[in-house]
This record gives C-alpha cells, structure tokens and sequence, in this order.
C-alpha cells in the first residue's frame, strides 16, 4: 500500500519554466499547435515546441520527405516554417490561450541568423523558452553542422545567449562519439537546459530506380529504432552537467519516458509517436503518475537521475 | 476530425487486389463529405509507425467502407483485418470536395483506386454526368455499378483494353471534350499523379475549372509534420508548399505546380 | 528478355581477396565458423569473418549480455575470445576445410597489443585477411576509443600495417559525424578495404528495477534498426575512399544487402540476421543473382556505387 | 542439429498461464534427447530479431512438444498460433542430460516449467524415483499425471500452499534427503537459478552428483553469439565462461560458479 496518499505531484520546473508535468510534444512533431487540437487536450501537456523556426519564411526540401523503415521512419522535411513573423501573426493568438508553455524552436543559417531570430522572441508575449536547434539534419545551412563540432556549438550558444533573456535550451546531435562534451560546453556556454536527441542521420535508396527515396537523399531517423541510442545518449549528457536535461526519441509508453527520467532527463518529450498515435502524450503522462503511486514517490522528481549503477 | 475506433462490420475482396471494408464508424460517418480520407493504423503491423491514408468511399447510416489496393507492407497486412479487429482511425481529414457544385456538367475522372471518393461524390450530387474510369486492366476498373445506378454515363479505358477502350483515361476524356466544344464541364480527378497532370493541364488549358484530389506519403495526417505537401501557386503567383492532408487533398488544378 | 544467357557472376575480389560472392558473416555474429556449420554450407558464404580475437583469451563481459530491443537487439559481450593460439589451435584445422576466405576481426587492449596481434597471424596459414576492429562499444580499453579520433585511429591503422602483410581491414565506427574522414585517415594510413558499421552505442534500463539490463550498462544496437543508418554512412565513406567498402548493418533480406552495394559497397555482411534466421546469409547470395539478372546485369561489380543521384 | 519447418498438430492450454503446443517435426522429434532444447521463431513478431527457446517436453513418433509459460512479449505472441502456421525451428539444441543415468535413485527437482524436460527425462529412465515440483502456487504445478502414470513418487510444494505442502521446493527435498541418509540418489533439476543454486549447494555439500539445466537468455541458440553464458569450473580449476546453449544447458553443479 502506498505511504502517499496525495495523487503525486508531476509538476516540474525547467530552466525556470513551470509545467504541470514533464511530457512535452517534440518539436517538427506537433506542427504549431492547432493541428492536433481537435485530439488532443493541449492544456494537459507539460509544454508544447512548436516546429523549428527561422528568420523569414523558409521552404524546405523537395518531397517525398518522409519515408517509413523498420521500427521508425526518416525525415527531411527540411524546416519548411513560416518564418518569426509569420509564426508570431499566424499561431501565438492561438496558443496564448491554453495554460501550456510554449517552447519555440529556432535555427538560422549562419549564426548571426541565429542571433536574430533568438533576439525577435524576446518580446514577443507567450514564450516560454528558446530550444536551439543545432543538430537538424536535413538542411545545408545551419543544424547540424553546429551540433557536431564542439567549438562552432559552443560559439554560436555564447552568442545567443548575449541576445536573449529567455530560457535557453541547445537541442544537441546524436551522432557525436562523446555527447557529454557537447552538454557541458552548453552548459559554460550559458544554456538554462539542454535537450537531445535529434534524428539520426540516415538514408535508404529504392533498390528498383537505385535513386535516394528522399529528394534530400539524406534524412533523419526517429522513432522506436532510436530509443536505445537516445537512452545512452541522455544518461552521458546528464552525468556530464547540472543543468536539466530533455529526454526525447522513440517514446511510445510511459515505460520508453520513465527510462529517460531514471536516465538521468527532468523532462521527455514525445516525437514520432504522436503521428502513430495522436493520445500518446497524454498515455505517458498518465502512465507516469500511476509509475509513481506504484513505486511509492510523491514527486516525478525523485525519479529524475533515479539509476542504480 | 476525431480519433474513432471502429469495429469491422464486412471486409471483401471486390475484384483482383482490392478489397472493401466495412466500419462502424458513427461519428466520423457523420461528418464526412465526399474527398475526405481516414488515417488508419494498421493492426498487427509491429513496427511500423504511420498510418496509412485512405479516401472514405461511402458514408452513411454509422458506417463508412474504403476500398482499398494492396500495394505494400501495410495494405497487405490490412487482409487479415477481420470481425473481430477494433481499427483507430482518425477522420474526416482534409478538405473534401467543394460542396457548391457550379458548372453545368460534372466529369469525374478515375485512376484505379480513385474512384472511391468519386463515387461518394457522384452520391452527393444532384446533377448527373459522366465518369471516366481508367485503370491497367479489368481488374482495376471498379464501381462501374455505383455510378451505373446513379444514372451516370460510364467511360472506361484500359491500358490492356481487357474491358473498354484501349489507352489511357485521357483518351476518352478528349473525346468527350471534342464532342462538346461548347460544354462547360467541371471536372473532379482522383488517381496517380500523371493521371492528375493531364487532367489538369486539359482544364486548364480549355479554361474549365477542375479539382485534383492528390495522393501524397504522408506522416501525421493532420497538418503538423509537412512531409505531404504539393507546391501551390497563390493567388498573388507566389508559390508555396500546401499540405495535401489539410490544405487539400482537394486542389484547384489552375493552382498546381508541376515539377 | 535478359542480354545474358550466362548467369550473372557474384565474383568479387576485394583488397586482393578473392571471393565467390560478395556476401560475408560479420563478426560475432558466426561464432569461429563450426557453430552454424550443420545449418549453413560454409563453402557458399563470400568469407567468413570470425569473432574478435586478442593475443591472450579474454573473458568479455559479465552477464547479461543480450537484450532484444525494437528492431534489434543490443549486445555487450564484450569480445570473449580463446587469443590467438586458442583460435589457431583450435579453430583453425576446421576452417581449412573449407574454400572460403577467413577473414579474422582483431583487436588489442593498446596500440602495442593490436599490432602484436597482426603479426602473429601473419605466418597462420589459411588466414585471407585481417579485420581491425576499432570500434567495439563494449570494452573498456581498446575497441572504440580508436574509431572515434581520427588521429589515434590514423596512426593505430598506420602501426598495424607495418606489422601485416595480409590484407587490413579497419573496421568503422559508425557514431562520428563524418565518417568520410575515418575512411579516409584509413586509406591514407594503408588500410586494403573499410568495413563498416559497427554497433551503435545504446542502452536498456529496467524501468522496475532502475537497474541496466547489460551488466556492461553501455552495449551495441545492431539489426535492422540500424540499416539506414549504416546505409548513409557506408554511402559517404564509399565516396570518401577508393578502396573497397564492406557495408553491413541490419541486413535481413538481399534487398537490403543490394541497397549497400548501390550506395558503394563493393561487399557486405550478414550479423544479428543470422540468428533470426541462419539461412539469411544463403537467401541473400540467391536474392542478389536474382536481382542481377532482373537488371540485366552481368557481374554484381556493375551494382557497387551505381547510385543515381 | 537443423532447421526445420514444424506444422502446428495442437496447441492448448494446460492450466494458468500454461500452454502445450505439439508440433510436426520429425527430424528434431527422432534425434532429441531429454534436457535438449528448440530455438523458435515466433510467426507475426515483427521487429524482433530473437528466437525464443524451449525445452523439449516431448519428443516421439515424429512429434515434438514444448510446455511454456507467457512471460512476455514473444511468448504472449506465440498464443495465437494457429492450426495452419508453419514454425521455424532449430533443434534440438544443447547437450541434454547424460545419457548414462548413474546413482541408486533419480531425485528431479523442478520449478515452474523446469518440469518439461524432466518429464521427458523420467520416461527414458530405466528406475523409477522421486520427482519435487515447486511453484507459486497451484496453477504452477504442471505434468504431475504424467509422473504418476510413470510410476514415480510426486512431491508438491507451492509458495502459498495452494496445493501440496507450503515453501520452496528445498524444504521436500531436505527433508528426503534427511530421511534417507544412506541413500546416493543422483540430481537432475530445471528451474529458476534460485532454485538450482539451492540445489546444487545441496548436492555439492552431500557430494551428490546434480545436473543442473540453466536458463539463461539466449542470442543464436547455436554457441556463436557467447550471450548466455555461465561461469564454469574447469577441472584445474579456473574458471570460464561456458555457452549454456551448446556446452550446456545440463552442467555438473560440482563445476558451476554462483555470483
Ligand atoms: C488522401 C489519400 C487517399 C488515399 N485513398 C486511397 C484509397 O481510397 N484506396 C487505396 O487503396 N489507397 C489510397 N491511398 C493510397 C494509400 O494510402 C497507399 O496505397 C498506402 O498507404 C500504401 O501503404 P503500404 O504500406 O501498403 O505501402 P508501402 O509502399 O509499403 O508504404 C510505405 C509508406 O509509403 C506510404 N505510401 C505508399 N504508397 C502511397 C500512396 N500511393 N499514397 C500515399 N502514401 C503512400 C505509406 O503510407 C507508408 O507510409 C490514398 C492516399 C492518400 C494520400
Ligand atoms: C534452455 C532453455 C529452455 C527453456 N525452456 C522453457 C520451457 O520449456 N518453457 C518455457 O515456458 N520457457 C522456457 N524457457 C524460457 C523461455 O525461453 C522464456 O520464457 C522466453 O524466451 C521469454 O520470451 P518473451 O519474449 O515472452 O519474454 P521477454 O521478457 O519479452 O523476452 C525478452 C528477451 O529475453 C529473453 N528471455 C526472457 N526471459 C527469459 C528466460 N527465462 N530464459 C531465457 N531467455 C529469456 C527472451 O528470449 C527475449 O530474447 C527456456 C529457456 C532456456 C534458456
Ligand atoms: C517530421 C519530423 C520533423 C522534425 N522537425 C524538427 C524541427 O523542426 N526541429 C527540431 O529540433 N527537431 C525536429 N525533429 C526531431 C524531433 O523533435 C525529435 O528530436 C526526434 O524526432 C526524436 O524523437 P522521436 O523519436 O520521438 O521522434 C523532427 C522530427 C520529425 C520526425
Ligand atoms: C553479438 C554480437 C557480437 C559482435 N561481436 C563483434 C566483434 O567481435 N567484432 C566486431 O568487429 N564486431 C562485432 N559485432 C558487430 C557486427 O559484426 C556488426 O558490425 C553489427 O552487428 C552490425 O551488423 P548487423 O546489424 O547485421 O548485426 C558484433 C555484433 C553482435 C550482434
Ligand atoms: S501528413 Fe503531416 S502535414 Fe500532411
Ligand atoms: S545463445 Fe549464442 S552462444 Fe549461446
């Protein structure tokens, strides 16, 4: 029987962002918001990224864009968005009206485009924090290129933080050999959280036409194929600084997100899975809270970096 | 649009790889309009993380069917779909065709599976007209007999010229156009993307307004992942991704980029 | 109609090897050859590439070692091996036997002990070549600490090569951003062929007991979740290098080992596949002659790099 | 040792969580002997890469059968098969017990489905003895007609007494033991690594001879992946790591090395 009477608390503050629980949508999943609000209640997720913005409107890729493989799928959307205007005018009167806070994911193609972006939001009304993406695969400017060489990250993070007074959270690449490397470079660099992973770069080629099935040729990987690799990633990230950490890839169950927190994550969010199965933030947050009863915690904060090694 | 799950009510085959089923679906039956699709998730197909979009071909009293090809890893796991599967789709999707039906004469032009939403379309409509129906072979010239007891004139081409006329659906739509020079038809497509092209690019040139359902891959199917867009020309000519899963997958042909 | 009445050649000779096919076991996941010999005729595999072996039998890891994960499974054997007199001795007699080349994966726990290695087998007779493994997750020393600096590597592959005259293989990390450069430090450093991807850094934690599930913590994801992550990699170290290609990775039918001879493979291996199903190997051989001459090709030569982009 | 392409004959539940599945397969059936195992390949399990293995329960006259327990994802799967699957197998696997069955009396000790093999073994055995079954509780405690019609005495102890006497398995086992101090009996026991621990302690201080058949999780099934290992003492003692899948799953308690 459990000590605690009291339902558990999941309420969770990151990088000074208060969120009644630490399932957030990952960004690129959830588009902007009003997407999925026919079917999901976005007053019970912990915070919402809304999909990587930068200065102007931008394209992206040419289609296809997305192709399903065994256990995932992979993706090189690109970053088509509206660019900071054209989000701010088209979905912050939207989102100002629910609870949750709103993470906006920001890339540029150089790093004063970065800069730029990041200083827009500043005083912009209902932001709740910055998630920098360094590690996109799929665009030739900009993304990834920062997010695999220790020193332009740890540059362009310095910058960005002289231009923004809001929370700061460097989104870091997968597909580096020391990950907690790059944590802590975030973290002296002036970073309020960090969150990983991205996709992994990846590719298939239709063996008929012996063409790159996505016009990028190159895309990222996401979803249960990944989990594994997220999971070790995130656990070395956490070792490596104090500042928190955001656990995302592959998560389908409470099980996949609870991994991560015991991994060392103070919060998780949810990607791919919302495609398969749009209710899947709201299972993991549910799941989450009956973990906790089971096992006898008030607080989601006792599983955080909860491992036994 | 909602998250419904549906139990089976019939799953057939209905001639060569396709195969109808049949769901007990009230409320997305009650919504649909003809040119919307659902978002299914296949059972049993481990592994796999998207849906698989399908046009709702019928729609009425609780029920909706799609008819459906097999063609790949997830249509042919939806074979063993049986009465006991509860399936979670989500739907309506999209925007449907345009349900003010202006032009004199409808001309609905099929490619295989496409004839499902044409079908629903012709169901809905006061006026009758002609539907061209083109597909590979016998095999895939389906819904002869919807459109038949609707009173709809029936044109099928094949490209084996199994059943119809031999050649492309194309074919016997300019035939029809040559023989009524001053017609003013608006013509509804769905099928493969060349079938798409010619069709608009006739419309476009003759100046009849024509709507494209397009068959795009799709992730989410709701708006929120981009990966099924089509490049629309705005009306200030600017040019832009659209999503065929929100924006469309219903296009004004005079509004498509062709690469 | 097909222009050839012949049926299509499968001969490959790579780095001076010559192979009946280009299709090989990767290692450890074939045991030392007579663990799958009543299932499998040896006589039909391209090569057989056998388990890590170090100058002294070592003991690899504490148990467990295996967890099956979606669309793979993570190992952290941690190259359990009878050294190189063991392997000799006792395996080696039986491998003679058979007409298809050995090819043995080495490893040492420093530079010293790899290129010891090396020279031992150099006067064994029946060896066709050497794999240099320096890309193994699962030990402490040696293994991936090389394949992920590319000055260590570089100068590891350089010291071995001195020491062998048979054939050298480096064999790829695959966690690096740019794996064209490892490719290419290994050309330059005398390398014969690549081969590549190893395992990806991964992990499981029971969610119950908040414990690993590997006792290593850290272990290996291979099987098809990792196949267009291998396949992306292979397709950039290919153009990186003019030195053959050995792509592996989640291969599981011959449509997939055709995929990485497009992308540049000039050969490949089979590894968890073989124990889902220890015929994988023998359907891919067929799979791909098949293929050949649905394309009307005559020589599977014709199928390496022809990746139209 | 072979693949081979088993029919399914029947497959049926034997209590609780328990199920017989009885396969066609000859080649398998007319080479196993008792303590051996199948590695399986569960049919629909998309996206695993593992076979799951199993003792051989029974094996005659061209039929194999195997007794499991649902555990987890890959046994939970194996519940729908069916009349017309056809399952990959590889067998039979591992050493078996020793075929030279030595000591005055057999005493077999098994937990949970650690009966199969040992039923299997009791019906090649030329004595008759004392079989211990342990479980959890009642539902647990399998296959004890298939003792009785051999002939041997059945000693039941569950963990909540449900059925036979309470407490673990060891409590009837010592106190035979106790009662019969002069007798050299010979131990053969399949179960939970608890339980053998238990019992091959107990063998080792009496310098009873014990086989002991280890379940560890396996990769290949075959001896080439060297993921189920066991520590073993060799007869200079050092120790090594030995496969349970090829050198064993049956050790010599005297030679195993417990955490
Ligand atoms: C709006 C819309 C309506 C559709 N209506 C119907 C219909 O009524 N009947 C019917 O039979 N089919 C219809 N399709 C096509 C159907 O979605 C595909 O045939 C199906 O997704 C193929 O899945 P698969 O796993 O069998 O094929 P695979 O090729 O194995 O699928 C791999 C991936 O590619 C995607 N994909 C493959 N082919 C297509 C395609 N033509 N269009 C979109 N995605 C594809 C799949 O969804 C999956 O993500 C429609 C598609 C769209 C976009
Ligand atoms: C030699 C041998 C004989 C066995 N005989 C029987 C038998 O006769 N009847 C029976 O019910 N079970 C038997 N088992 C155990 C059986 O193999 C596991 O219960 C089964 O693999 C669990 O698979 P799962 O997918 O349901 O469980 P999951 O826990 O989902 O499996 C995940 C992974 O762990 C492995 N695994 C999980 N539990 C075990 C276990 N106890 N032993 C080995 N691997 C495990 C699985 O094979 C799989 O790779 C035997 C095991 C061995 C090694
Ligand atoms: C279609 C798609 C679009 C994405 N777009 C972005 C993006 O714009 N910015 C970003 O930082 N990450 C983007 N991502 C990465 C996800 O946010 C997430 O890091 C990754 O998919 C791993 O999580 P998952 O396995 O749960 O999907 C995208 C992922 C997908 C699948
Ligand atoms: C159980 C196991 C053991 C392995 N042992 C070795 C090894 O000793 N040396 C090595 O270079 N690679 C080793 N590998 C890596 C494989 O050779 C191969 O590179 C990897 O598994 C990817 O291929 P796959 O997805 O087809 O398994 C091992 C892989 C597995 C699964
Ligand atoms: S499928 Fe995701 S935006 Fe259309
Ligand atoms: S399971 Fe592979 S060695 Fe035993």
């Amino acid at each position: 029987m459990s000590k605690h009477v009291q339902p558990p608390s999941l309420v969770t503050t990151l990088a000074g962002i208060a969120m009644d629980n630490p399932v957030m949508v990952a960004s690129g999943t959830f588009g902007y918001g009003p997407e999925y609000a026919d079917l999901v209640d976005l007053n019970r997720l912990g915070a919402i990224v809304v999909k990587g913005i930068c200065l102007e409107a931008w394209n992206g890729n040419n289609i296809p864009r997305m192709i399903e493989v065994r256990g995932g799928l992979i993706n090189a959307i690109g970053l088509q968005g509206p660019g900071v205007d054209g989000f701010v005018e088209t979905y912050m009167p939207f989102l100002r009206q629910f609870d949750t806070p709103v993470i906006v994911n920001i890339w540029g193609r150089d790093e004063a485009e970065y800069e730029e972006v990041a200083a827009r939001f500043d005083d912009v009304d209902g932001i709740a924090g910055l998630e920098l993406n360094i590690s996109c695969p799929n665009v030739k400017e900009g993304g990834i290129a920062f997010g695999t060489d220790l020193t332009m990250a740890s540059d362009l993070i310095g910058r960005v933080r002289k231009r923004t007074s809001l929370p700061l959270i460097p989104k870091l690449a997968p597909n580096v050999p020391q990950v907690g490397l790059f944590a802590r470079a975030a973290e002296e660099a002036g970073a309020d959280a960090i969150s990983l992973i991205n996709t992994l770069p990846a590719m298939v080629i239709d063996i008929e036409t012996r063409r790159p099935v996505l016009a990028n040729r190159v895309g990222g990987l996401s979803g249960p194929a990944i989990h594994p690799v997220a999971v070790k990633q995130v656990w070395e990230a956490a070792q490596a600084v104090s500042i928190p950490v955001i656990g995302m890839g592959g998560i389908e169950t409470a099980a996949d997100a609870i991994e991560f927190m015991i991994a060392g994550a103070s919060a998780v969010a949810v990607g791919t899975a919302n495609f398969t199965d749009p209710t899947t933030v709201v299972r993991v947050i549910d799941g989450m809270a009956d973990y906790l009863v089971r096992h006898d915690m008030a607080t989601v904060g006792e599983l955080v970096g909860s491992i036994c090694e | 649009m909602q998250i419904e799950k549906a139990t089976v009510k019939t799953h057939e085959v209905v001639g060569g790889d396709y195969r109808e089923l049949v769901l007990n679906a009230p409320r997305t039956a009650g919504s649909a309009v003809p040119g919307q699709f659902v978002h299914l998730r296949v059972p049993r197909l481990d592994g796999s993380v998207l849906r698989r979009p399908f046009s709702i071909y019928r729609a009425r009293d609780g029920v909706i069917s799609i008819l459906y090809k097999t063609v790949g890893r997830g249509t042919e796991a939806m074979v063993a779909i049986g009465g006991g599967d509860t399936l979670d789709l989500i739907g309506p999707l999209g925007n449907g065709f345009p349900a003010e039906l202006a032009g004199e004469t409808p001309l609905l032009v099929a490619g295989g599976y496409g004839v499902a939403p044409l079908s629903f379309l012709a169901s809905v409509m006061d006026v009758r007209g002609t539907i061209f129906i083109g597909g590979a072979s016998a095999r895939d010239i389906l819904c002869v007999g919807d459109f038949e007891s609707m009173g709809w004139t029936v044109r099928i081409t094949t490209d084996d010229g199994s059943v119809g006329e031999q050649g492309l659906v194309t074919l016997a739509l300019d035939r029809w156009l040559a023989e009524h020079p001053e017609a003013k038809p608006v013509l509804y497509a769905c099928g493969p993307d060349g079938m798409l092209h010619a069709v608009g690019q006739r419309a476009v040139a003759a100046e009849h307004t024509a709507w494209l359902s397009m068959d795009k891959h799709m992730g989410c199917g709701v708006g929120a992942c981009l990966a099924c867009v089509q490049r629309i020309r705005g009306e200030d000519g600017s040019e832009s991704w659209k999503r065929v899963c929100r924006d469309g997958p219903v296009f004004d042909a005079a509004t498509v980029v062709w690469e």
